[in-house]
C-alpha cells in the first residue's frame, strides 16, 4: 500500500512510530519528526546554496582564473635523467635558454612537482617506479612525453626491455617530438602546457 | 707480441688445454682453449704474460654452440689479447674468471643474463640489466624481436 | 641511529641518469653500497643484430648521449675492420677532430654536473653556456646537436662548412679563457679543497683489478692512455701529453680532466691547421654498394639480396672521454651483423663502486659518483 | 615624521574608523565603541596585521630579488616573463601551492607532520613583531629586544626536526638531524659574537643599540664579531656553504622532501623570513640600522619614511652578500661544519668578547669606527 504523503526514507526506516500507525488522513510521520528531518537538512541545503552562489559568482569570475593563471604559471618539473634527452633538458635550464624565465624550477621531490617530463626511455625496468612517482606527485598534475622514446619508444621501438610510450603508463598531456627535442623544442611544449591549462580551465 | 710468442708461453704450463692461437687484427692474437681448463689459463695469461686488466667479457650464440670471448689487456706489451672457448648449446658452463681478475663479476652477470652462458662458482650471479626474475635470454638467436603491435591503444575518441 | 639501507635513486638528484646506488649507512658512515644498474637497458645489443650497418650508428649516438661521436667511431673502427674498408685519411683526421670536439664537450659536461654535486651552483650554468659552443660547431657540419649520425662506415657524411676552422679556433680561444676560470672557481676554494682532498682513493693496482680505465686510472698515477699506448685514427701525428695526477682522489680526477681538456684544445689546433692544408675526399672510392644506400638493392621478393662478403670479426677500442670503450662486431656476410658487443668504461668504473665508497660519508657520495663521471645510457645499453 | 609611528598609524586608523561606526548608534553603544580598551586592543589587531602584510610582502620581494640576483651571477635572467620583470612570479607560485594537495604520507605522524612546519613559520612571523625597521616601525617598550629576538630564533631547530621526524623518510630524517646539530653548533657562535655588541652598546634593546651607532656603525671596531655573525646567521638560515640539512645532491629535498603544497610553501616562506630576519639583525647590529652617517648631506635624510627606506636599502644589499655567497661557494660536510663550529668559531667569537671589552675599558672606540665622532 502506498501512504498519501511520501515517506522519507530515513524517518521510515527509522521511527517504529511511523510504521506502526499508517491511518488514513494522518501523515505517516508525526510532524515533530518531519521538522527535526527539515532542520536537519537544512545546514546542508544552505551550505549548498551559498557555495553555489560563490560559484556561480565569484569563483568563476575571480578566484578559479586567478588560481589558474597561478597555476600555469609556476610549472615545478620533475629533477630527474631518463635518458638522452635529460642532457637537453637540463640544458633547458641552462645560461642561453634558462626555462626559469618562465617560473619553471626542476625540484628533486615529487611532492612538491606538478609537472612530470619524461625525459627518455621508459624501460619495463623503471615503468612501476615512473607510476610510483607520478602518483606521488599531488595533484593538479601535469605529464609531458618528451621527445621519440617517451612518445612512442623511438629507435628502440622494438627493443625486448622497452615501453613502447610512456602514454602506456600515465596520462601524457603534452608530446613533443624530436631524438632528442632541442631546448626550445622544451619549452615550447612548456608553453603549449600552460595554454592548455588555460583552455582546460584546470 | 705474436700469437706465436702466447703460444710458446702457454704451451708448458697449460698445454693440454690449449686448443690453439690465430692471429687477430688489432691484437697480440686469439687464443682458444678447451672449458675444463679455464682458469688455469685465466691464472697462466694473467701471471705469465702479464695480462693483468681484463677488459670485456663477452658472449656469442652460434645456434649450435655458444662461444665465450674474453679480452684482456697487459700494460707492459700495451696490447690487447683475446681468449675464447666454445661451449656446447645444451650445457654451457664455464669456470668464472671473477677469482682472477675481479672486474669479471659484472661483464659474467651480464653475459649469462644476456646469452644464458651459466658462470660455475661465480660468487653473485644475478640479474643485471632486466630486472629480478626475468625468465628470458635476449641475445640468443632463437629471441625474436618485433614490433609491438599488440600493445597499440586504441584512441577512445575515435 | 642504527644501520639501514637507502635507495639513491632511480630518481635522485645523485645519479645524473637511471639508476639506483643502495647504501647501507650507520648514522653517517658508509657501510656497503650495491650500485643496480638497467633501468636504462635498451637492448642496443640485440636491435643492431636486425639493422643495417649504417645504421647502427644511430643507435651509437644514443648509447653514450655525451660522448656520441666518440662511440661512432669506436662502432665504425670495428665494423670497418670486420668489412675489410680502409676510410681515407682525411675522414680519419675528422673523425678525430670529432672524437676531441666531443671529449671537450662531455668534460664540461661533467664539470657542470660534478661542481652542482658539491652544491656550486654557478659553475653549472657556466659549464651549460661553454658546452653550448662546442655542441654549435656540431650542428654546424653534423647538423644536430647530440645525436649526429655523422661517422660512415668507410669515412664521414660531409666535409666541413666553409670558414668552420675559424670559427672552431675562436671557440678554443674562449674555452682557454674559460677553463682558468674553472680552475679558480674550484681550485681557488678552499672549501672544494677540503671536500675533494683524500676522498674516493683507488689505488693504481686496484684500478687494474677491477677494469677501471680513464681519467679514474690516471688519477692515480699510471700513465695509460689509449691514444698514446695504442694509436687509433691519427692520434699517432699529433703532440700531446697524457694527463696523470698522483692523489688518485676526487681532486685528482678533477685535475686529470682539466689537462685533458687543455691537452684537447692542444690536439684541436693542430687538427684544424692539418684540416686547412689538406683538402680531400672525406669518404671512402670503393664501398659495397649497399652500405652508401642502405636498402636499394631489393630482389624480386622484396627481400635484401644475399651478399657473398668476407666474412670477418672487428675488434677495436678507443679511449672514450670516459675510458677505454671497446666494441667487437661478428660480420657473417650479410648487411647485418651477426653479433655487436660493446664495453662501456663506465660499466666498469661503477661495478668498483664498493672500492671506493666504503667508509666514507653519505655527503661525499655525490662528488665521488660525481668523479666517475656517469653515463647510464652506456652502462646500460 | 618622528611621532608617526607604526601603532600610532594604526592607532589613528582604529579610531578614525570606529568614531565613524560609532556615530549611526544611540548613546551607550557609542560609549561602548568609543571605549579606549576596545580601541587599544583593535589598535594592536591592525598593528598586527599591518606587520603580518609587510613582512610578507617584504619576504617575497626577497625571494625575487634573490632569483634576479642568482640568474645575474649565473649569467643568466632569472624570472621575468611573470608580471613585470617576473615580479608576480612568486605570487604564482604561492596561490598555486596554496590550492595543490597536501599529501600526507601513510604511517606519518600527523600532529607533527601538521604542526612543524606551522609553528616553525609563527616563530618567524613573531620576529617581525619585535624588531625595529626604523624609528617609527617598532613595538615600542620591551627592553630586552635583541634577547628576545635570537630566543626565537633559536626555536627552529626543534621544529624542523619534529616536522622531519614525523614525515616517516630516511632522508628528511637525516635532514633533520643534521638541521638541529649545526643550528645547536652555531647557536653559542653566533650569541657570543651578540655579546660584542652589546658590550660595546650597553643595552639590549635595538633601538638603543641602532642610536648608540649615530656616529660610527659597528661594523668597524667589532669586524670580527661581524664574521663571525655572519657565518653563524649563513648557518642558521641554512644557506650554501651551510646548507647541509637540504643538501640537494644526496638528501634530494632534505627535511622537507616530503612535503608538498601549502606546507612546502610554510617552509620556503619560513626560510625566506628568516633570511629576511638575518639580514635585519646584521643591519641593526652592525651597519647602523636606519641611521645614516652624519657627514651624509640632509636631504638624503630628511624625505618621509627616509629611515625605512635607507634600512631596507641595507638589508637587501646585506642579503644580496648572503646571495652572492651562495652563487661562489660550494657546500662543507657536515663533520667539517661542526668541527669549524666548535673549534674555531667559538674562540673567535670569545676573542671578540674580548677586543670588544678592551675596547670599551680602553675608550678607544671612536679610533677603529669608520667615522670619526664629532664630539672627538
Amino acid at each position: 500500500m502506498t501512504s498519501p504523503v511520501p515517506v522519507p526514507r530515513a524517518a521510515a526506516a527509522a521511527g517504529p512510530l511511523g510504521a506502526a500507525l499508517p491511518m488514513a488522513g494522518e501523515p505517516a510521520v508525526p510532524f515533530l519528526e518531519i521538522e527535526a528531518i527539515r532542520s536537519k537538512e537544512f545546514l546542508p541545503a544552505a551550505k549548498e546554496a551559498l557555495s553555489s552562489l560563490i560559484a556561480e559568482g565569484g569563483q568563476t569570475k575571480v578566484i578559479d582564473p586567478v588560481f589558474n593563471w597561478a597555476g600555469r604559471n609556476s610549472l615545478f618539473p620533475l629533477h630527474w635523467g631518463l635518458a638522452c634527452c635529460a642532457i637537453e633538458f637540463a640544458a633547458a635550464f641552462g645560461a642561453r635558454w634558462d626555462a626559469e624565465r618562465f617560473g619553471v624550477v626542476p625540484r628533486s621531490s615529487p611532492r612538491q612537482c606538478d609537472l612530470m617530463i619524461v625525459n627518455g626511455t621508459v624501460t619495463w625496468k623503471v615503468a612501476h617506479k615512473l607510476i610510483t612517482l607520478y602518483e606521488q606527485m599531488p595533484e593538479p598534475k601535469w605529464v609531458i612525453a618528451m621527445g621519440n622514446c617517451a612518445t612512442g619508444g623511438g629507435p628502440f621501438r622494438t627493443a625486448y626491455s622497452v615501453v613502447p610510450g610512456v602514454d602506456k603508463l600515465v596520462p601524457v598531456d603534452v608530446y613533443i617530438a624530436g631524438c632528442p627535442p632541442r631546448p626550445e623544442a622544451m619549452l615550447d611544449g612548456i608553453l603549449r602546457l600552460e595554454d592548455l591549462i588555460r583552455e582546460r580551465k584546470e | 707480441m705474436q700469437p706465436a710468442d702466447l703460444e710458446a708461453a702457454l704451451r708448458p704450463s697449460v698445454g693440454a688445454h690449449l686448443l690453439g692461437t690465430e692471429p687477430f687484427e688489432g691484437t697480440a692474437g686469439r687464443v682458444r682453449f678447451a672449458r675444463e681448463g679455464a682458469l688455469d689459463v685465466f691464472r697462466a695469461v694473467k701471471d705469465r704474460l702479464g695480462f693483468r686488466h681484463l677488459s670485456m667479457v663477452g658472449g656469442i650464440d652460434w645456434v649450435d654452440h655458444r662461444e665465450v670471448f674474453y679480452v684482456v689487456w697487459s700494460d707492459d706489451a700495451r696490447q690487447y689479447a683475446l681468449l675464447s672457448t666454445d661451449l656446447p648449446a645444451a650445457d654451457p658452463h664455464v669456470e668464472t674468471a671473477s677469482s682472477v681478475w675481479p672486474s669479471a663479476n659484472w661483464h659474467e652477470r651480464e653475459t649469462w643474463e644476456l646469452v644464458d652462458i651459466q658462470f660455475d662458482h661465480h660468487p653473485d650471479l644475478r640479474h643485471l640489466l632486466m630486472p629480478d626474475g626475468y625468465a628470458f635470454h635476449p641475445l640468443l638467436r632463437s629471441f625474436k624481436i618485433h614490433e609491438p603491435e599488440d600493445l597499440e591503444v586504441k584512441s577512445r575518441h575515435v | 641511529m642504527s644501520e639501514m639501507w637507502i635507495n639513491m635513486g632511480p630518481q635522485h638528484p645523485m645519479t645524473h641518469g637511471l639508476w639506483n646506488l643502495r647504501v647501507k649507512i650507520e648514522g653517517e658512515l658508509i657501510l656497503d653500497v650495491d650500485p643496480e644498474m638497467g633501468y636504462l637497458h635498451r637492448g642496443i645489443e640485440k636491435i643492431s643484430e636486425d639493422r643495417h650497418y649504417n645504421e647502427v650508428i644511430t643507435l651509437m649516438d644514443r648509447t653514450c648521449y655525451v660522448a656520441g661521436l666518440a662511440w661512432e667511431h669506436l662502432y665504425i673502427l670495428a665494423a670497418e675492420d670486420a668489412l675489410h674498408i680502409t676510410p681515407p685519411e682525411r675522414a680519419e683526421y675528422l673523425r678525430t677532430m670529432c672524437d676531441e670536439f666531443q671529449r671537450v664537450g662531455s668534460h664540461i659536461m661533467w664539470y657542470a654536473a660534478f661542481v652542482q654535486d658539491l652544491g656550486l651552483m654557478s659553475p653549472f650554468l657556466y659549464g651549460m653556456r661553454d658546452r653550448d659552443l662546442v655542441l654549435d660547431l656540431f650542428q654546424s657540419y653534423t647538423g644536430a646537436r647530440m645525436t649526429y649520425e655523422y661517422m660512415r662506415v668507410g669515412g664521414v657524411r660531409s666535409d666541413l662548412p666553409l670558414g668552420f676552422t675559424d670559427r672552431a679556433r675562436r671557440v678554443l680561444d674562449w674555452l682557454t679563457a674559460r677553463f682558468v676560470e674553472y680552475d679558480q672557481l674550484c681550485l681557488g676554494s678552499a672549501i672544494f679543497r677540503k671536500r675533494c682532498d683524500g676522498l674516493g682513493v683507488l689505488k693504481a693496482t686496484d684500478c687494474v683489478e677491477h677494469g677501471v680505465t680513464g681519467p679514474m686510472l690516471r688519477s692515480a698515477g699510471m700513465k695509460r692512455d689509449l691514444r698514446r699506448d695504442r694509436p687509433y685514427a691519427v692520434y699517432d701525428q699529433l703532440d700531446f701529453d697524457v694527463a696523470v695526477a698522483d692523489g688518485a682522489d676526487v681532486t685528482a680526477r678533477y685535475l686529470v680532466r682539466m689537462e685533458e681538456l687543455r691537452q684537447s684544445v692542444r690536439m684541436l689546433r693542430q687538427i684544424l691547421d692539418w684540416l686547412d692544408r689538406h683538402p680531400g675526399p672525406a669518404m671512402a672510392e670503393e664501398l659495397p654498394r649497399w652500405l652508401g644506400a642502405p636498402y636499394a638493392p631489393v630482389g624480386k621478393e622484396g627481400y635484401l639480396l644475399k651478399r657473398n662478403y668476407p666474412k670477418g670479426v672487428g675488434f677495436s677500442s678507443v679511449e672514450e672521454p670516459h675510458g677505454e670503450a671497446q666494441a667487437y662486431v661478428v660480420n657473417e656476410g650479410t648487411e647485418h651483423p651477426y653479433r655487436v658487443k660493446f664495453r662501456s668504461p663506465v660499466f666498469a668504473n661503477i661495478s668498483a663502486a664498493r672500492q671506493y665508497l666504503v667508509g666514507y660519508h653519505v655527503a661525499d657520495i655525490p662528488p665521488i659518483m660525481g668523479s666517475v663521471d656517469v653515463c647510464v645510457g652506456e652502462v646500460d645499453r | 615624521m618622528s611621532n608617526l609611528t607604526l601603532f600610532s598609524v594604526s592607532d589613528l586608523l582604529v579610531t578614525v574608523l570606529l568614531t565613524a561606526i560609532a556615530s549611526i548608534f544611540p548613546e551607550p553603544i557609542r560609549g561602548w565603541l568609543t571605549n579606549p580598551d576596545l580601541l587599544l586592543g583593535l589598535a594592536c589587531l591592525v598593528f598586527g596585521a599591518l606587520l603580518l602584510a609587510a613582512s610578507m610582502l617584504n619576504t617575497i620581494l626577497l625571494i625575487w630579488w634573490e632569483r634576479k640576483l642568482l640568474g645575474r651571477f649565473m649569467d643568466r635572467r632569472g624570472a621575468m616573463h611573470v608580471g613585470f620583470a617576473g615580479l608576480l612570479q612568486n605570487f604564482a607560485d604561492g596561490f598555486k601551492l596554496f590550492k595543490k594537495d597536501t599529501v600526507q604520507p601513510r604511517e606519518a605522524d600527523a600532529l607533527g607532520f601538521y604542526a612543524g612546519p606551522t609553528i616553525y613559520m609563527v616563530t618567524s612571523l613573531v620576529l617581525f613583531g619585535i624588531l625595529p625597521i626604523s624609528s617609527g616601525w617598532n613595538s615600542g617598550a620591551l627592553p630586552l629586544t635583541l634577547l628576545l629576538a635570537l630566543a626565537v630564533f633559536s626555536f627552529a631547530p626543534l621544529f624542523i626536526f619534529v616536522s622531519a621526524w614525523s614525515s616517516n623518510n630516511k632522508y628528511s630524517l637525516m635532514g633533520g638531524m643534521r638541521s638541529a646539530a649545526q643550528m645547536i653548533a652555531y647557536e653559542v657562535p653566533l650569541l657570543l659574537a651578540v655579546v660584542a655588541v652589546v658590550i660595546v652598546a650597553g643595552s639590549f634593546d635595538l633601538t638603543t643599540i641602532v642610536y648608540e651607532q649615530q656616529n660610527y656603525w659597528f661594523w668597524g671596531p667589532l669586524f670580527l664579531a661581524l664574521l663571525v655573525f655572519v657565518a653563524g646567521m649563513l648557518a642558521e638560515m641554512e644557506r650554501i656553504p651551510f646548507d647541509l640539512p637540504e643538501a640537494e645532491a644526496e638528501l634530494v629535498e632534505g627535511w622537507n622532501t616530503e612535503y608538498g603544497g601549502m606546507l612546502f610553501a610554510f617552509f620556503m616562506l619560513a626560510d625566506y623570513l628568516r633570511a629576511l630576519v638575518g639580514s635585519i639583525l646584521v643591519v641593526l647590529l652592525f651597519l647602523g640600522g636606519w641611521t645614516l652617517p652624519t657627514w651624509v648631506p640632509a636631504a638624503f635624510t630628511s624625505f618621509p619614511l627616509a629611515g625605512i627606506f635607507w634600512f631596507m636599502v641595507k638589508t637587501y644589499l646585506v642579503f644580496g652578500l648572503f646571495v652572492w655567497i651562495r652563487a661562489s661557494l660550494p657546500r662543507v660536510r657536515t663533520d667539517q661544519l661542526l668541527r669549524v663550529g666548535w673549534n674555531r668559531m667559538i674562540p673567535l667569537s670569545l676573542l671578540s668578547v674580548f677586543l670588544a671589552a678592551v675596547l670599551v675599558t680602553a675608550k678607544c672606540l671612536p679610533v677603529f669606527g669608520c667615522v670619526p665622532s664629532p664630539g672627538g
